[in-house]
């Protein structure tokens, strides 16, 4: 299925997703309010995504941008799902109802990123010891173990 | 019931493959709970990205994987040419899955063997070594590294391939096959390796499904999903190769399919040599510099682990903002407690090992 | 005089196990090495036969480490009650036609019976390490070698049953050589019980390296360790000797001295068998060897004893 | 190890002991060096390295080398990879529970200095010295299987200088081969010079 029947069978199954479609570098990207991203999830698996691939962040400075990346088997198709939460009150609703597979993907963010998803059955940390302080993926975490490495370009 | 027993497995552990502590509750003999706990090399990749140029953070890609370098390479070259708009020369891409492919056969040989192990047979841990290192010893003349190769670069690929290596390459495609049936009669069709393998650690299509596993581990549940042939990339669709899929889902299909992906591989890639023609193997008007515009890029390829996709982010700048590596082992292994529970202790180290995770890539 | 006789006999035992242990684990190293497209040791000695050699004094003198929590004086005295069994299981062996070190008129018995104290060694050991993998390994140790005793011996009575003597003398005096057709299937039964008593792959489980590290004997170094891979080894050497006695007629089809080459031979080729098995095969399951045990090898023993017995009223 | 030390002080302070103690350092040392069992502490990719080196090709049961997963049977812990702050601990525990005497090899880049990851990484301990005493590093990222070979024999010449008397050394310093000098059977490299 290429992109163009994706958004048709999109607009056609959920018509208020619609208007949040576009495509950037060859794939569908569906942007969120933070406070619907869990019934859009919903929806989007209804429509057939069944996979959950990946579930990320990225720090964007003021705010931080969810990632998730969805499959599907039968469409053949993928699609991301993003959506920002303010970086003060970093919180998202879990998806792990939806999909089990968010489970460690969820804890890895909250590890790396401190955002915390609410719902979730087991947010703890993951990669990182149990005590570590600050969340290392954030733009503006500091450690004095880092050695910062010259810039030779 | 009696009085639960925690016993706790690892961090270094001979059947952990690597740094995974699994804290295991035992009734008896009875796992009751397993709880993998992971991140003993979290080395921050994805952090140490974010200081490198597009170009430095392809030996780190390397250290991922590191039972399959290429994979990683080569995700990660897609994504930096997705993003900068870079196209692929089509001899580069020939080499890209001809490079692949073996390691495809060094990974699942490591995969394999690291079962036999499990169950204690260690023999035919030697013999699965023993053909990747045939493998090894090909990437070795090719690009002068064992493990950690640094050879699919954005655009291309670091060198052409040297004289003669054709000519072992179908060597080692010609006799590969064979000694996969003489291992598939020395670990499959014992009749122990059966009975640990078999019905141990049953996987549902649903839980894979849900769970988000991929690659053997999913197939084995008869998941019919290929990224080679459901999400054709580079040149795959013009190859013909069958995706073995398992019926039971349990420890024994999981691992013998791997056995049977090294058949294709080898298929692929004297198909592969068969149509490479001469040509450039690196995109020509590279910057020296890549600094592609704002935006973010993810692609996946099918490692021998599962999908394995990298998600890119870019202010326009020469350094990647973000670099985020989706990585199947990491999801694979998700499945442990699941897979685990009811089973016995040498059954953990069996399922664990069929899971054929690499810390490297779960830690990252 | 007698207990002069029997420390000599005893010492003469532990030399022999030693020395035997020695080799034993050269020829395993080798044998696993060529099975596994390796060489092996090569250094020390004419193809490193002498590579335990340099084994030893090191274990001898690495530090002796007694863990914290250990029950002191079980966990250091251990190793001796597992290693003493087997040594004293040796002195029956009828090791030529009319000549064993101990002639005694239950001595099939008494072989059966003195290594089967060791289970009370390694459960000792096991919990006296205070270690749950440890532990783990000395409870399965314990069901396993208590389960196998029975087919075992089972195994042994036809031959005894054959002989008409508990006396491993008589047995080989009285053996004839339409007995090792006859006597296969139990042959066959006293090896496979036999590995599983000395606990070696595929019924390693007890000291499972990708399971339990090293099972009962994980918390052990230098000598006290050592003596476990002994005892194994000496188990070995005992069973093999014991087997080729009642199986393969001891000596036959020579008398002396030459019996006692011939002897040793069978034994070596038996010793061969149990580790080409160990290195082929992988690791049963608790359960499924538990399960081998009594509904397949114990009935296939009783079956036959029954055949052995036929052909006995038929003769 | 206690009657092991016992016993080389006493030989050490008796007059004439010398002799015997000199003859068993040199039992000893040679028993010791032969037999140099290994502690695979494989944590990332100099692991599989490590694996090969003991399997079919490169098979260091030649030299009397085995891998045993049981620290309380090693001689030598081979820590090679990456050391992170979550696996120190575990490291230096298990090096703990190695009997005396014992030996590390620092392999590859990581456990030498951190190497690839000495730069930018919040979790990475750069190099496994800066826990453990370790005697022999190799270079490399990650190190071939004959260099880890080269570093068996090399740990087997120090180990040959060792004594089991407390603070004894066999060999005077003069004796030990120079870091880069050429050893037994090998060519010296021209121009070399010999001190």
């Amino acid at each position: 299925m290429n992109i163009n029947e994706l958004r048709e069978h999109l607009c056609s199954e959920y018509p208020d997703l619609c208007p949040l479609f576009s495509v950037e570098y060859g794939d569908g990207v569906l942007v969120v309010d933070a406070s619907r991203l869990h019934d859009a999830a919903s929806d989007l698996r209804d429509l057939g995504f069944d996979r959950l691939g990946m579930v990320t962040a990225v720090d964007t400075g003021d705010e931080f941008e969810l990632v998730y990346r969805l499959q599907s088997r039968e469409m053949h198709a993928g699609i991301f799902v993003k959506a920002r939460v303010a970086r003060d009150i970093a919180s998202i609703a879990s998806v792990t109802d939806l999909w089990p597979a968010a489970n460690w993907q969820e804890r890895e963010v909250y590890d790396l990123f401190g955002i915390t998803f609410e719902g979730h059955p087991d947010l703890r940390r993951i990669l990182l010891t149990d005590d570590w302080v600050g969340h290392p993926l954030r733009k503006d975490y500091q450690d004095d173990r880092i050695i910062r490495r010259p810039d030779y370009i | 019931m009696t009085e639960q027993t925690i016993v706790n497995i690892g961090p270094s552990h001979p059947s952990t493959h690597g740094v995974c502590r699994v804290v295991v509750t035992l009734d008896g003999e009875i796992v009751t709970h397993a709880e993998p706990i992971i991140g003993h090399l979290h080395r921050g990749i994805e952090k140490m990205a974010e200081n490198r140029t597009y170009l430095q953070v392809v030996p780190l890609t390397d250290r991922l994987d590191y039972v399959g370098s290429m994979y990683a390479n080569w995700a990660y070259c897609r994504a930096v040419e997705r993003l900068a708009g870079i196209r692929v020369p089509e001899r580069a891409e020939y080499i890209r899955v001809i490079v692949c492919e073996l390691q495809r056969i060094a990974s699942h040989m490591m995969g394999i063997g690291s079962t036999g192990a499990d169950t204690g047979a260690f023999t035919a841990f030697m013999y699965a070594f023993a053909q990747r290192d045939h493998v090894v010893e090909l990437f070795e003349a090719l690009c002068g590294a064992r493990l950690t190769y640094n050879y699919v670069r954005p655009g291309g690929v670091s060198m052409d391939l040297p004289e003669g290596w054709v000519e072992k390459c179908r060597a080692f495609t010609a006799q590969h096959p064979s000694a996969m049936l003489e291992l598939d009669r020395l670990l499959f069709g014992n009749v122990i390796a059966r009975a640990r393998l078999k019905g141990v650690g049953v996987l549902s299509a649903e839980d894979a499904v849900a769970w988000g596993a991929s690659g053997p581990t999913a197939r084995g549940s008869g998941v019919d999903w290929d990224l080679r042939r459901d999400d054709p990339y580079s040149v795959y669709p013009r190859f013909d190769f069958q995706v073995p899929l398992g019926e039971n889902g349990d420890s024994y299909d999981r691992a013998r399919i791997r056995l049977w992906e090294c058949v294709e591989s080898c298929k692929i890639i004297d198909q592969a040599l068969d149509q490479l023609e001469p040509g450039l193997v690196k995109a020509e008007g590279l910057p020296r510099l890549l600094a592609p515009r704002p935006g973010d890029a993810y692609d996946h390829i099918e490692s021998a682990r599962g999908s394995l996709g990298v998600y890119l982010v870019s202010d326009g700048t020469p350094r990647p903002y973000r670099m985020k590596v989706r990585s199947p082992a990491f999801c694979n292994l998700a499945l442990l407690p699941l897979l685990a529970e009811g089973h016995t202790l040498s059954d953990l180290v069996v399922i664990l090992g069929s899971l054929d995770p690499v810390f490297g890539e779960v830690d990252r | 005089m007698t207990l002069l006789w029997g420390f000599l006999w005893g010492v003469a035992a532990v030399a022999t196990i030693a020395g035997g242990a020695i080799l034993g684990v050269w020829w395993e190293r080798k044998v696993s090495a060529r099975i596994q497209m390796r060489y092996g040791p090569q250094q020390i000695g004419p193809f490193g036969s002498l590579q335990m050699i340099a084994d030893v004094p090191k274990l001898l003198f690495k530090e002796d480490i007694v863990p914290a929590l250990a029950d002191k004086a079980i966990f250091k005295y251990a190793p001796l009650f597992v290693f003493g069994p087997v040594a004293v299981s040796m002195v029956v062996i009828p090791f030529t036609a009319g000549w064993a070190p101990l002639n005694t008129s239950v001595g099939v018995l008494f072989f059966l019976a003195v290594p089967s104290i060791e289970v009370i060694a390694i459960l000792l050991s096991a919990w006296a390490s205070h270690n749950t993998l440890s532990t783990l390994g000395g409870l399965r140790a314990t069901a396993q070698m208590i389960s196998y005793e029975v087919p075992r011996s089972l195994a042994v009575l036809a031959i005894v049953l054959l002989a008409g003597s508990l006396r491993p003398l008589d047995v080989v005096a009285a053996w004839r050589w339409w007995w090792m057709p006859l006597t296969f299937v139990a042959f066959v039964i006293y090896f496979v019980a036999s590995i599983a008593e000395m606990n070696r792959g595929p019924f390693d489980i007890p000291e499972a390296e990708s399971e339990l590290v090293a099972g009962y004997f994980a918390d052990y170094s230098g000598m006290r360790w050592a003596s476990f891979m002994m005892a194994e080894y000496g188990a070995m050497i005992a069973a093999s000797l014991f087997g080729a006695a009642l199986f393969f007629g001891g000596g036959w089809p020579f008398g002396g001295a030459l019996g006692v080459i011939t002897l040793i031979v069978k034994a070596i080729l038996i010793m061969t068998a149990i580790m080409w098995v160990k290195w082929t095969f992988p690791r049963l399951r608790q359960d499924q060897l538990m399960s081998f045990c009594w509904k397949a090898l114990t009935p296939l023993a009783l079956v036959q004893l029954v055949v052995v017995g036929v052909v006995l009223v038929w003769l | 190890m206690a009657f092991v030390d016992d016993l080389g002080a006493a030989l050490d302070k008796t007059p004439g002991g010398g002799i015997i103690l000199t003859s068993l350092d040199a039992v000893m040392d040679w028993s010791r060096g032969k037999s140099l069992w290994m502690m695979p502490m494989g944590t990332a990719c100099c692991a599989m390295e490590l694996i090969a080196a003991s399997f079919s090709r490169f098979d260091f049961d030649r030299h009397g080398s085995i891998p045993r997963p049981d620290p309380r049977h090693c001689d030598v812990m081979v820590v090679a990879g990456t050391i992170t702050r979550k696996m120190a601990p575990a490291v230096q525990r298990l090096y703990d529970q190695m009997p005396d005497p014992k030996w590390v090899i620092a392999m590859g880049n990581c456990a030498v200095s951190g190497g690839i990851f000495y730069y930018d990484t919040y979790s990475v301990v750069r190099g496994v010295d800066e826990f453990l005493p370790v005697d022999v590093y190799i270079a490399g990222c990650p190190p071939r299987p004959e260099s880890l070979q080269d570093a068996i024999l090399r740990l087997r010449e120090q180990v040959s200088t060792d004594s089991i008397a407390p603070g004894k050394s066999r060999a005077l310093k003069s004796d030990l081969p120079a870091p880069g000098s050429p050893r037994k059977g090998e060519p010296s490299t021209p121009g070399g010079d010999a001190g």
